[in-house]
């Protein structure tokens, strides 16, 4: 089993979450981060004096699959979070060893 | 004169509720006006002065304005009111023990219509918010206990005195110096001590200006600008056509300079802000505060006009060049919009308004008036602030340790957060 | 005849700060009603409708509140006031140089004993908060620069002439429409007025209410109906029973348009919400503004009770029906609960009160006479205001860009956050 | 006498708007009262108590003042006027039908020369407000359709009558009780119901003070202390000096009651907290209140520094030990302060101030007569609110199901969440 | 070395925090997410109209505990947060390659 | 390729962003989290109760690096964020099978 964690637009959230959940992803854990990288970030102006925020608004998502929806998880996201621009973000896959659902104690895939 | 007495024993019912010169109407505006200035500090002030400090210390800066507010009623009760209002003393201060904890305020004043007392409570918020004011340039690293003890004796060793020279028969009243409501008791005064004690403390840490809750910012400058109207409009001390000026000079002058403020930012940066609206609003306030009964509407469209230019190229220039921290720009837009204010006060001072005549009036002489009374409260006031401030980092010290700056005060001094939102 | 002259000397220092005829407690009270319709505006509204607004544009919210205040202000006094106020021109509007930059607004009005320049002030407070109502329909994808340039125009070309119409002596007035404190002339002109506006701008990408900060919410209608006890009570224009009927009636409508609206979400969906409570304080307040001073509680209980449904079904049935994008309902609320109220006044109007007669006291013709009071009010606003909507089209174009409404319009135009908490 | 008549035609138009009596500035006073007093629950109670609130349950704590504000508006009008001011029945309560709906409230009352409408207005705010104090003690837990019912059977069956006994010719008014703005008739009795209430509802399963957002709890404190002026100074029914011995007082008795509650937690725990100053505030009000109009300045700072340490003592020490839940501390705060209060008003009445005479001023059975007063109410709210509170449980049940209180209220009875930041 | 990744439900967290402190896992990472799953989400409706909110307030703990302890924080977390219904939330496995103290540089399982 | 998962004191954040900007790392994520752990909590007083607070305010930094940039980001990290007290926080490793850029769709290490 993988977790796929995407990095992705704040605005985008809805649109992806939509679509992973239509490819029949079962769950999904949304987190606010903020991000630094490629893409600048703003000026705040506070009575003459600039405050830098290189701080973006992000939004991390975590899935959970087996083996070998990655793929189609991946595409989707690419698919519904690209806008082109600097800033959509990144996909890192991360090996999981192991899932449990607590309402159940089930472990493995079924508990994904 | 069996008539007149008719008269009197028949009319008294029906117009007032003491048959003894009360008029119920100026009562009732002073009452209103007063219980205002009570609302401009707790909670206007505070609110105004917590959205604009970062979030680690908020109630901090809120602590500060609400404890110089319960510490000043009671100075001025115990001494302050008989040191500006007591018997003139050379000019400079009025007697100490003339109206010491209350004594001897009773009855109708007679020039105004109203309870003598009612003259007590009224200046006792002007006393209030003016210590306060002086919290915004030193939140984030001042220690709580000596905020105590500077309220303490700056309310009774600064601002009564300045109070008397000008509204209490001191120095300045005999030249002929025109303060309407505040100008220079208020706000330069503030002002200046702010700019003092910030330089006595030296500079926080993290030295800008980050806004934790503009709202709350809007909500403050919202509240302030409406007990201003008692601040100003009821420092006419009767429910007059000069109260109404007041009120509209009041009116005009903070929207036109709430506008130039936010044309210089959109200027300067292309994005005019709403701390910089809500900055503008009390630019216009102050600078409107010694002028309002004495100009007209246009004049104080201009006063208020020009004040924000002014007062934003000392908070966005000059301030970042000196280095000094006024945290919340206390000097920057009170003690600079103040001397703006107190200076066209005398040139625009029309006498059809309340008999003063400025500069435009042909009065020109009215202009250095004014100015001999900004010097001479910058003056007294940096230099009695500096003393205090002395007096305080030797007996408890100003600035709290680093690491209790680093945390926050909030956590720190109150052992408390604002929010768990 | 010597008596009289001595009478006079007599009792004026007793009662009356000036022996001109003043009012002290007429004056009084109009002054702080005038002080209490600021509130409205800054910040009541300004905070009601940021708490109701997304949090990435509730600084654009609070900037448009408060921009048009300061603009409005000014000309009213530039012109609005004479266009109102002024010598009547054919019914339509006032002679726009009477009053031009204040001109000739001095001394006491003999009708009212409180002075000329009071009614400029309390009359300014309408137009600027009447303006500021209309933003409520396009936050969120608006330009500022062209709300600036919208708040001039409507503040000049539509306020003024409407308020002519019913109490400035124009034709509405000669009619005998009755509207005490401005159901017409403030909800009405400003709801239908917000309704053109959304129209010609569109959709917000996300057209939905999702409210940032609900006790913001609870403040901002908390502020905004303590305010409207000046602006229903104090269109009176005098401190007597018919001011306290306006202010119990306020109350009363208010309460029981609260619990009416609250009463519909319980029943439709199980869950009163505190929006819903707030938004039948608004609607109270609006249904009962023309009918403050003429009805009496039972009536006003009515009114408000009635209010409340009708505004429910136009937000939340009809307008999602038509797919008009009134972002905070300012024509489902203010238009159509002003609507419900004008013609109410023409039913409930109870001679006993304030001597004007209504449908149920025998006079069906003046719920005629409301009913084309309201018709004339929206064509005329609803037709200016879609040709300055054109106008500023064309010179500056009215909507932000798709990616400033993305990241929301505090970032995008003011450079701005609002928490940081 | 011909001449008298001539004064009466000349005379009137001058002075008041009206030639009946009325004084404008009597009127205005009241007006702006009552304004002030509405202000303070809707929007300053709801915003103080939903501040101190936990977060997921702030919402409901508003809903609770909102709603109670309107219905005992309603039923006021009603009945609930009639009971406490009807003419008296036996000592204990007014002919429930003499002022029914309104009926027969007209014209000007002689004795104050304002409108006898007004006496309704003012004294419903007192009403409104007594109820939703209430609430603080049950947040977090009591079904929304029980407090509905709550509130109209309270402000029915127990509100009215005490107000009766003390204010309305009851018996408590014939021992000649003192109460200047309702200690006993406000803060005791509703926090004496609040006790009873919170121990038959039970405790909440996290049964502490957490406030999630404490710049609210400033907030409402500050709107709370800004409207206390109208609820004390406005019992002088006049504007006169009493008033402004009223407005003195409560001033200086809440600051010293801020500083002596922040000097207790200085002591106690090195840290004193802002929601620790705020509390001092409401408790200094409270213990002023029944006390305003008949102390001097100096009594009104011992009774405010008095109050403080024993609401802290109540609050931290005692209610751990019995363990009873009254959530936000409505009998420690309102209840206790209230008693302190209304017992030292026996101590320090100076009949320099109002006539009344206390202990210190050779009177010492005014203590007693007040210690029956505290009794009285206490007995007869306790029951009552026992009784009210039996029929709730039956009928309707009183608490939220456990998964509605882990949730919180919010979402579970009013499907809303307060910040979406 | 095992990150232990624990989704619960929000009105859990002490109960979890206390249970794990008493088995003597000596520290953790809490953060506040938002979850999407078979729990269904819940309806605010704001002037008459419906605003869902399929995304719920939920935890995350990361705990990072040598392998051998693995099971036994797991079998306390399932303990202590499960109620048995719908959203109770998952435990993810991850693999941890090594640990740093901050403060003293210590590396590897002396750093947990 | 690593994830660096670092958890520091929210005042060090803008130090060891710079400092790993400096050191050429090109993106970062960051996420207000709460910490339990050896340091102490504190305590808040309301009218007299207390209350433990004893998660504390930490932020936790994610940087995905090539697997020979690892022991550069790790050091930086502890240079800059070190305070020799109690609370300075935890490095994390852990493996990262993939990295994918969305605006590009470029994956490996050419998309971190
Ligand atoms: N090496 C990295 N490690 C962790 N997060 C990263 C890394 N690089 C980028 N990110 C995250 O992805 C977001 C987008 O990256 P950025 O470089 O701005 O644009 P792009 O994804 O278009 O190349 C960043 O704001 C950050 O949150
Ligand atoms: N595949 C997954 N990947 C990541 N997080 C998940 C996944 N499935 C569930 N979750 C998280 O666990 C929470 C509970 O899951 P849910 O399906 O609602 O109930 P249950 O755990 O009882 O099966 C979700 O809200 C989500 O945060
Ligand atoms: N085993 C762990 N798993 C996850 N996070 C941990 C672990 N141990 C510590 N942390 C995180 O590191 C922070 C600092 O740890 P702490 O034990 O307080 O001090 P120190 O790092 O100085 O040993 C904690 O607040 C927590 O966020």
């Amino acid at each position: 089993m993988k977790k796929v964690e995407a990095i992705i637009k704040p605005f985008k959230l809805d649109e992806v979450k939509d679509a992973l959940a239509k490819i029949g992803v079962g769950g999904m854990t949304v987190t606010e981060v903020k991000g630094f990288g490629k893409q600048k970030g703003h000026t705040e102006i506070y009575r003459g004096m600039e405050y830098v925020v290189d701080l973006l608004p992000k939004v991390k998502i975590e899935v959970v699959v087996k083996d070998e929806e990655v793929e189609k998880v991946v595409e989707t996201i690419i698919k519904t979070a690209q806008t082109g621009r600097v800033g959509d973000g990144k996909i890192f896959i991360i090996p999981v060893e192991d899932v449990i659902r607590i309402r159940t104690g089930e472990r493995g895939e079924e508990a994904i | 004169m069996g008539i007149l007495l008719l008269l009197l024993i028949f009319s008294f019912p029906l117009f007032a509720s003491e048959g003894n010169g009360l008029d119920t109407g100026n009562t009732t505006w002073m009452l209103i006006s007063s219980a205002l200035v009570v609302f401009m500090t707790v909670p206007g002030l505070a609110l105004f002065y917590g959205g604009l400090d970062k979030s680690k210390s908020i109630l901090n800066t809120l602590a500060m304005s609400l404890v110089s507010f319960a510490l000043v009623s009671l100075t001025w009760f115990f001494m302050g009111y008989s040191l500006a209002y007591g018997k003139d003393l050379g000019g400079f201060v009025g007697n100490p023990f003339q109206y010491f904890m209350g004594k001897g305020i009773k009855g109708i004043n007679p020039d105004t219509h109203y309870p003598a007392l009612l003259d007590f409570m009224f200046q006792l918020t002007f006393a209030t918010i003016t210590t306060a004011l002086i919290s915004g340039a030193v939140v984030g690293r001042m220690k709580f206990s000596s905020w105590v003890l500077f309220s303490i004796l700056w309310s009774l060793l600064v601002y009564p005195e300045v109070a008397h020279w000008v509204w209490g028969g001191g120095f300045l009243a005999k030249d002929g110096a025109l303060d309407f409501a505040g100008g220079t008791v208020v706000h330069i005064n503030a002002g200046i001590s702010a700019l003092v004690l910030s330089l006595l403390l030296g500079k926080r840490k993290e030295p800008y200006l980050v806004p934790n809750n503009i709202p709350l910012v809007v909500l403050g400058s919202g509240i302030l600008w409406f007990g201003w109207f008692g601040f100003n409009a009821g420092s006419a001390l009767s429910a007059d056509e000069v109260a109404v000026y007041a009120m509209v000079n009041t009116t005009l002058a903070t929207s036109s300079s709430m506008l130039s403020w936010m044309l210089v930012e959109w200027l300067v940066s292309k994005k005019p802000t709403v701390v910089g609206m809500a900055s503008g609003i009390i630019t216009g306030l102050v600078a409107i505060t010694p002028a309002a009964g004495f100009v007209n509407p246009t004049g104080s469209i201009i006063i208020g006009f020009l004040s924000s230019p002014v007062s934003y190229y000392m908070v966005a220039k000059v301030k970042g060049k000196f280095g000094y921290d006024d945290a919340l720009d206390v000097f920057g837009i009170h003690g600079v919009a103040g001397i703006v204010g107190a200076i066209l006060t005398g040139v625009f001072a029309n006498p059809e308004v309340n008999g003063a005549k400025g500069l435009l009036y042909g009065n020109p002489e009215q202009v250095l008036i004014q100015i001999k009374g900004v010097l001479a409260t910058i003056l007294y006031s940096a230099l009695l602030t500096f003393l205090i401030g002395l007096i305080l980092k030797a007996l408890l010290g100003l600035r709290v340790s680093e690491e209790e700056e680093t945390y926050g005060l909030d956590e720190s001094l109150h052992g408390e957060s604002a929010y768990k939102i």
